[in-house]
């Protein structure tokens, strides 16, 4: 078992590990702390906006297609992916 | 109708219905059960009285059902009960140690009839003694009073809940079926006179409040779910916050304080009978509990009428066990007795506890039978002559 | 962009389960389902048995009761009955449920006690090691079956049905919004409510089975198919499909609400008696 | 034993055997202010077949609640006498219905044969076939006063039966007269 | 002439039952429909849980296994699988089938467990002294609901249909023809055959609801209706009546056989590499 | 694939794989389980050797069921066995105790993790010990083994089949998690070298035959179901026929007569390990059983190397638990040490044979591991200076 | 409990406690020993060709009545009445 | 204690941990004639992270079957390193994966940072990156004869991947040689 921590240690972890990749239109964060490499948000993001590093983590490679769908968001199990922004609401 | 009693009032009370009604008495105001003889009729007298009182009466089922009803209800806020009988009490086992582990306060009534298994569901026996102590797996605070009167049947009934609520700690009431099933005149005391205990509950703001903190009596106040208090309850082993944690550090320390938050209790929780004891000429002591008590109290009586000083210490808490009581009485008889409707269980702890400083003898009777008072008396009178 | 972190004891993340699990992303289901409701989080009990899935209720800060195992809905049965005011809501894996809770089960369902339950069917026991579940299809490989299996499944809602239950839905980790609405209305829903969720496990039941994690989410997409869409389909084209939506809901008195009419019957005639 | 009273009912399921033990308890208890207890036979298989009350009565503290030397014995039934009608002390009192219990059992010095069954009938209710014997045994034995009894009686019985039940132990007192 | 006395252990006679009570009914029932199958008694093996019901296997000369409350099932489970020669029956009891042992029940109607299974139903717990049972119907009196129920009653042959057994029957303790003719149908069915006996209980259902010994076989005639005949009738005729009779009857493997058959499987790869 | 090994062979095995192996290998033809952890291999290995080995495997519905499948599997004849850890031994309760009033044998495993309730699911602890002895309800006959290698597993997992058989009492084998998920060499005995022993069965026709009689042993023979012999089985008390009777003669002979049958077999079922004890000078005596006891004698050998005489008993039967052996032992050491992974359970065990004839230590461990050496011997140390 | 008896005592104790009807077409005989006074067989004989006496044991009253129909005996719970003849076939 | 080698080996999940200990126990018990041990961490939170396994091997009896002062330590991740680094012998063996082992624990007087799970992949399967790490330890410490660890090896791994894991094996045992 991991070591007990604390909630404001926890979100300090988290924060110094999330990646944000900005567009005008839209903003992506990856938590690479807490994302276990599945590949679920690259597989079924309909915009191939994402792609998996070699390290198992993620990366946005194509931000500007991105049509706020939320599908990786709903579908990441770890609360790995964030996408702010008004869904739906394309940026093109 | 409410369940409040102002004067003294004088009742024929069965020992279940005194249970039963103790229970409302005592704030029980959730029961949750599944019948069985011979304890059914504490169920069926709180499916009546329940909603009477505002309380809730639900029929699971099965026994293990009713267990966890008991104990989630427990988590809520409200005193809790349910009753059963042996093939019941065996079959709640993983539960009551899970209300061990998480500190649920409840109330198992276990009225004993004849095992092993089915064996003989509406006569007395009182083997499930060292079940009530050792019945779930793990290492586990148990606590069992054990009442020998319809009377006592009420009051200890109270002192579970006001010792469940107090420790937080699963409590058996264990009530033969001689007990449960007879009649008797019962004086119901004032209310008023009847002190209740509360769980302690949490004095700090919800986001100060560490639900399984380590307190210097070893018992973590307990905030009733819903009340703004948010925390987690788990059977795994967890933290002071109560989340789940499996290292060394914070199992020891769990697993400590469970034992310990009882055994520091021990002042506040033993309860024993002493009978004929400032009789300096005695020189056998009895060790009884429950209706066997009432059989050994007739026996000692009628070793008196025949010059034979006989004192007995009669355990009302069997576990935690008397056992600096019982040290003390090895020490100082010739003889002691373990009487018993088994074959001999609290014999056991009385042999453990003598350390060899005196004999320990045993009358038991697994017939199905009170134990008849000549039969203590015989064993009682070999051993003044020898 | 959704807030989790209110309804999170982030002090618990990373999670333990998998990678891939599809208990992490119903969590998220459900966590928008409350908000949605707008309920407090101090009016939301949640009860779970033993099991990946039921280790849930350890990372959602809301009143929370980690059981035994196949346990939860005889604890929660308690919750609701001495607290009402609370929305209890029973998390637990198709094991815990179906296998060693399947009495309660139909008990609370007969009873239509005021529970939404959300089984977590990932057709296999995670927590111990993918062993056979009561749901594992027949011919599929678990470690207690490992030339495919023998035992036919349970049809979790067919059975809550039949039991009593009045709102009875199912749906899946990959229909996400779905699923939203479904948890939503079974949360609403003034009795014994049902939603069983197809889930992912990708090591113990993909794994064994030669099925890739993302493989299990495709499968989800192609083998369901809303009730409503079904509607207006053949039986050819229903072939294989399983059936997603809500899928029965019924009127029937509550049991709480029965249990409090008898209490306010027999105070009544206490105190015309008085 | 002579500070404790022992009493045993006997008949067959139906007769309300075991209220009468109640009633007579709860006269000693409650109205005579004096010790009681009421134990019964349970058996998983008493459907129907014989049945048994016992009460102790005493001044002092009641030890052991189960009869060892009776004092009162009512057998209602053949079978329950047969069964239960043991134990009886030299100086104790036997009470048998005299139609259904042809041959009471031995040993007693004093046996009374009531048409007990019969008077109830009479009655018009053979259900107060109980409430009659407690009337004899109360006049033949003086266990518990008149008063209590009666007083015990009236607060257990169905409200409108009150009328019939006072008469059944009357005529429980007269069968006790001869 | 019938003779009973081949089937009897005449040594325990005259039975423990109260007069009139369904079960003795019931009983014979059963003797009769074994006898027209012609199996050996030494074939048969009666599993019995707790109840008045169950204490039918002390009276049987057959091979019988009274077991504990709620486990009949189990316990034949174990039996007919370790020695599929036997003809297993189980006797239990609505309490004993329905509610502490409603799991095994569906469990082996899932496996489709080739069990006959005669389930006692008088609505009550007979044994223990008439508490509510899963079977007493709504706002009846039951010694745990001196008020009258407020909990719904399971339909327990819908129940086993969702749960996957494949032969389903109702009959009563007064049509004791049809019941034979149930019986020998569920004891020939290979499979999991339920037969649901609607049985008198004076003592613990009659008397507290004020419903006089004949006046229960009186209601089994007159409430309950062949569902043969009920096909010809009107929703107003059926109004308010029981079915009786083969409610459903269907082919999925039996899990002895499917057992067998994996190990035949098994057995022949292992000779091969052998 | 046959369950037979010709000749000795020597495999790398883990303790539950043994457990399974030593199952087939002692008859067993009938598994009925519940997943569960540390316990779980053995039911997988089952699932895939049964089949293979012509026997049945069946996963139930729960561990109540599991306990349920076996008994009635083993009243045709079988020989059974089902396996499980703390919260499903707790479940199986009460039908083990149905076991022990019909005389059925079976045989149960209890691979042990840390309780009380869900506790540590994965790692050791030795805190059922007490509940194999009490935790069904009703005095009964209760039969443990623990081993304390792979070897032993597979050596007391056939002997827990013999004993169960040849009594026709349930046995379980308490195997701790570290045993039973540690891999081990062992040496696979020739099947020849391997004593099976069989439940008595009729020898008399059917007419003649009464299944619960009364016999010198105790132990009555027991016909299989289907065979002819046609009789009836029950948890309720019974007469020697095997039907319900609840006369007080009956009852008493029947209750006395289950725990007579085990305690006349003492000699038979009797299991121990003698450690160091042959050592003249060793005044340090050590109680210890399963992996505990490779703890204590790692901790032997340290002291050894500082000149401190140790000796120790180490039971494999537990129970019935070696009265006279512990007590000789008390007698002739100065110090007795118990050393549990519980907060000290046989040690009470222990304090009640010792009678005060020298002072009984512990040394316990709760932390979810093993014990290290190092901690017995420091209390080891401690007493050699005293 | 009722005292535990053999097989061939049980048989003794029914055979003296049972009473035969006999006519020319039909033989019911009624086991006082084993009959609990039900009246079920009483009440459910299509042709009250039974009856029950003041100790609610059963009586034949019109044995010339009965059709064999065997409902008595079949609905007999105790095992108390036997009806020997060919079933359906009426007497008259 | 230099009769028994204490051998831990320790990693990440899907490494094949504990089937390196297994294969080193066997070579042992089996192949060597010794008496052999293997444990492993089990967790029912031990999906992925990091993973152990330990094997003791000696000529006589093996009482305490976990390491207490370990002969020879593998570690193919930092996590592990930091996890289980401990209890190494002052005389004992450390070998660590030189990418993905940064900071290996302190205090070990034999540190070999070899490039094991690089050598894995340039073998074409990352996976066997455990038996490459049984050539280095059985070529560095000699805890087992190099015929032993073969023939377990070969009896262990699954059919038509004799010859990769042979390969694997022999890169492991010139890793070792430098
Ligand atoms: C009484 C009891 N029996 C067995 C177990 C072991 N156990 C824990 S979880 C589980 C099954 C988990 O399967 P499921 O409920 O489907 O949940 P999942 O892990 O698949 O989410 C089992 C058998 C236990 N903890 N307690
Ligand atoms: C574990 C357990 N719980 C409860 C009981 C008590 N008990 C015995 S029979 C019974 C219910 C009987 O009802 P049912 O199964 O309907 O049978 P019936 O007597 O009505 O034929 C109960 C609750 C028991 N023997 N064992
Ligand atoms: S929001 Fe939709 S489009 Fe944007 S990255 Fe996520 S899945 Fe792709
Ligand atoms: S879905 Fe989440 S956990 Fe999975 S790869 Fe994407 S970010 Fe990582
Ligand atoms: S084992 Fe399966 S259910 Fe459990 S956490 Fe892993 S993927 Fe999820
Ligand atoms: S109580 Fe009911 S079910 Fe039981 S024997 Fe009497 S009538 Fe039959
Ligand atoms: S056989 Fe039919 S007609 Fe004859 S007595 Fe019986 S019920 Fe009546
Ligand atoms: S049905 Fe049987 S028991 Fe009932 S009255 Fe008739 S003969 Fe007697
Ligand atoms: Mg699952
Ligand atoms: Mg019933």
């Amino acid at each position: 078992m991991a070591k007990a921590r604390t909630r404001e240690e926890v979100l300090e972890i988290a924060r110094d590990a999330t990646k944000s990749y900005v567009s005008a239109a839209v903003t992506i964060e990856i938590n690479d702390a807490w994302c276990k490499g599945c590949a679920i948000c690259v597989e079924f993001c309909p915009k191939d906006v994402l792609r998996m590093t070699p390290l198992d983590k993620v990366e946005v490679v194509a931000i500007e297609a991105c049509t706020k769908c939320l599908r990786c968001e709903q579908l990441c199990p770890d609360f790995a992916v964030v996408v702010h922004g008004e869904p739906g609401k394309s940026a093109s | 109708m409410s369940v409040q009693t102002k004067t003294p009032v004088i009742k024929l009370l069965q020992g279940n219905e005194a249970c039963a009604e103790a229970a409302l008495v005592a704030g029980c105001r959730f029961f949750a059960g599944y019948p069985i003889s011979p304890s059914s009729e504490i169920a069926e007298h709180l499916s009546v009285r329940m909603p009477q009182a505002g309380g809730r009466f639900i029929q699971m089922e099965d026994e293990i059902a009713a267990m966890g009803a008991i104990i989630g209800a427990a988590v809520t806020g409200a005193k809790v009960m349910t009753a059963t009988s042996g093939p019941g009490y065996s079959l709640k086992q993983e539960n009551i140690g899970y209300a061990a582990m998480a500190e649920i306060p409840c109330v198992i009534i276990n009225v004993m009839r004849g095992g092993p298994s089915t064996g003989l569901p509406t006569m007395p026996a009182q083997a499930d003694v060292m079940q009530a102590r050792w019945g779930t797996h793990g290492d586990h605070p148990a606590v069992a009073l054990t009442p020998a009167s319809v009377r006592e049947t009420y009051d200890e009934t109270i002192r579970a809940f006001n010792i469940a609520e107090r420790y937080r700690v699963p409590v058996t009431v264990l009530i033969d079926e001689i007990i449960a099933h007879m009649r008797e005149r019962v004086v119901i005391p004032d209310l008023e006179e009847i002190a209740l205990w509360e769980r302690p509950r949490p004095h700090v703001p919800p986001d100060q409040y560490r639900a399984y903190e380590e307190t210097p009596s070893g018992v973590p106040p307990m905030a009733d779910f819903g009340s703004g208090y948010r925390y987690h309850v788990t059977g795994l082993y967890h933290d002071q916050r109560g989340l789940p944690n499996d290292t060394p550090e914070v199992v020891d320390a769990l697993q400590r304080r469970l034992m310990r938050k009882i055994e520091t209790a021990i002042p506040e929780i033993a309860k024993y009978e002493e009978v004929n004891l400032a009789i300096k000429e005695a020189r056998i002591g009895i060790v009884a509990y429950g209706a066997s008590a009432r059989s050994a109290k007739a026996a000692i009586r009628m070793a008196r009428h025949q010059g034979i000083g006989v004192g007995m210490l009669r355990p009302i808490t069997l576990w935690p066990f008397p056992e600096a009581e019982v040290a003390a009485l090895a020490h100082r008889m010739r003889h002691l007795i373990v009487v018993e409707m088994n074959l001999g269980q609290i014999a056991l702890v009385v042999e453990r506890i003598a350390k060899g400083a005196c004999p320990v003898h045993r009358v038991n009777r697994v017939t199905g039978e009170p134990i008849p008072p000549e039969q203590i008396l015989e064993q009682i009178e070999k051993l003044a002559k020898s | 962009m959704f807030q989790y972190d209110k309804y999170l004891r982030l002090e618990m993340f990373p999670h333990i389960w998998c990678a891939g699990c599809g208990c992490g992303i119903v969590m998220k289901s459900l966590i928008r389902a409350i908000d949605r409701l707008a309920i407090k989080n101090d009016d939301i009990c949640m009860v779970s048995g033993i099991g990946c899935s039921s280790r849930l209720t350890g990372y959602v800060d809301v009143n929370t009761l980690h059981t035994t195992h196949g346990r939860p809905v005889a604890f929660a049965t308690g919750v609701k009955m001495a607290k009402p005011s609370l929305h209890v809501i029973v998390i637990t894996g198709d094991g815990d449920a179906l296998a060693i809770g399947g009495n309660h089960f139909i008990h609370a369902a007969r009873r239509n006690m005021d529970l939404t339950v959300l089984l977590f069917n990932n057709g296999i026991y995670g927590m111990t090691g993918g062993q056979l579940a009561p749901t594992t299809p027949t011919g599929k490989v678990a470690s207690t079956a490992r030339q495919g299996s023998i035992d036919p499944p349970f049809d979790a809602c067919k059975l809550a049905v039949a039991a009593g239950a009045t709102y009875v839905a199912r749906g899946t980790s990959y229909h996400t919004q779905q699923l939203d609405r479904l948890i939503e209305g079974a949360i609403k829903h003034k009795g014994f409510a049902l939603v069983e969720i197809l889930e992912n496990c990708n090591t113990y039941y993909g794994r064994p089975n030669k099925i890739g994690l993302l493989d299990l989410l495709q499968w989800e997409k192609n083998n369901t198919l809303n009730v409503k869409a079904a509607e207006r389909m053949t039986p050819e084209q229903l072939e294989g499909k399983i059936l997603t939506g809500l899928l029965h809901q019924s009127d029937r008195p509550e049991y709480v609400a029965s249990y409090e009419s008898l209490m306010a019957r027999v105070q009544a005639r206490a105190g015309a008696a008085d | 034993m002579s500070y404790r009273t022992e009493i045993r009912l006997s008949g067959e399921g139906g007769q309300g055997i075991v209220l009468a033990g109640v009633i007579l308890a709860e006269a000693a208890a409650i109205y005579d202010g004096k010790n009681a207890t009421q134990t019964q036979v349970y058996g998983p298989e008493s459907r129907g077949g014989a049945s048994k009350a016992e009460v102790i009565i005493s001044d002092e503290e009641i030890d052991y609640p189960k009869a060892i030397a009776v004092d009162v014995l009512l057998a209602l039934t053949q079978a329950a006498a047969d069964k239960y009608g043991q134990d009886l002390k030299s100086s104790g009192i036997l009470i048998v219905d005299s139609s259904k219990v042809p041959s009471p059992p031995a040993g007693a010095n004093k046996v009374y044969r009531l048409p007990i069954l019969e008077t109830a009938k009479e009655l018009g209710r053979a259900m107060v076939a109980n409430i009659v014997s407690l009337g004899a045994i109360v006049a033949l034995s003086g266990v518990v006063s008149r008063e209590a009894i009666e007083q015990a009686i009236l607060a257990r019985v169905p409200k409108g039966t009150e009328a019939l039940n006072r008469r059944a132990l009357e005529a429980g007192f007269d069968l006790a007269k001869g």
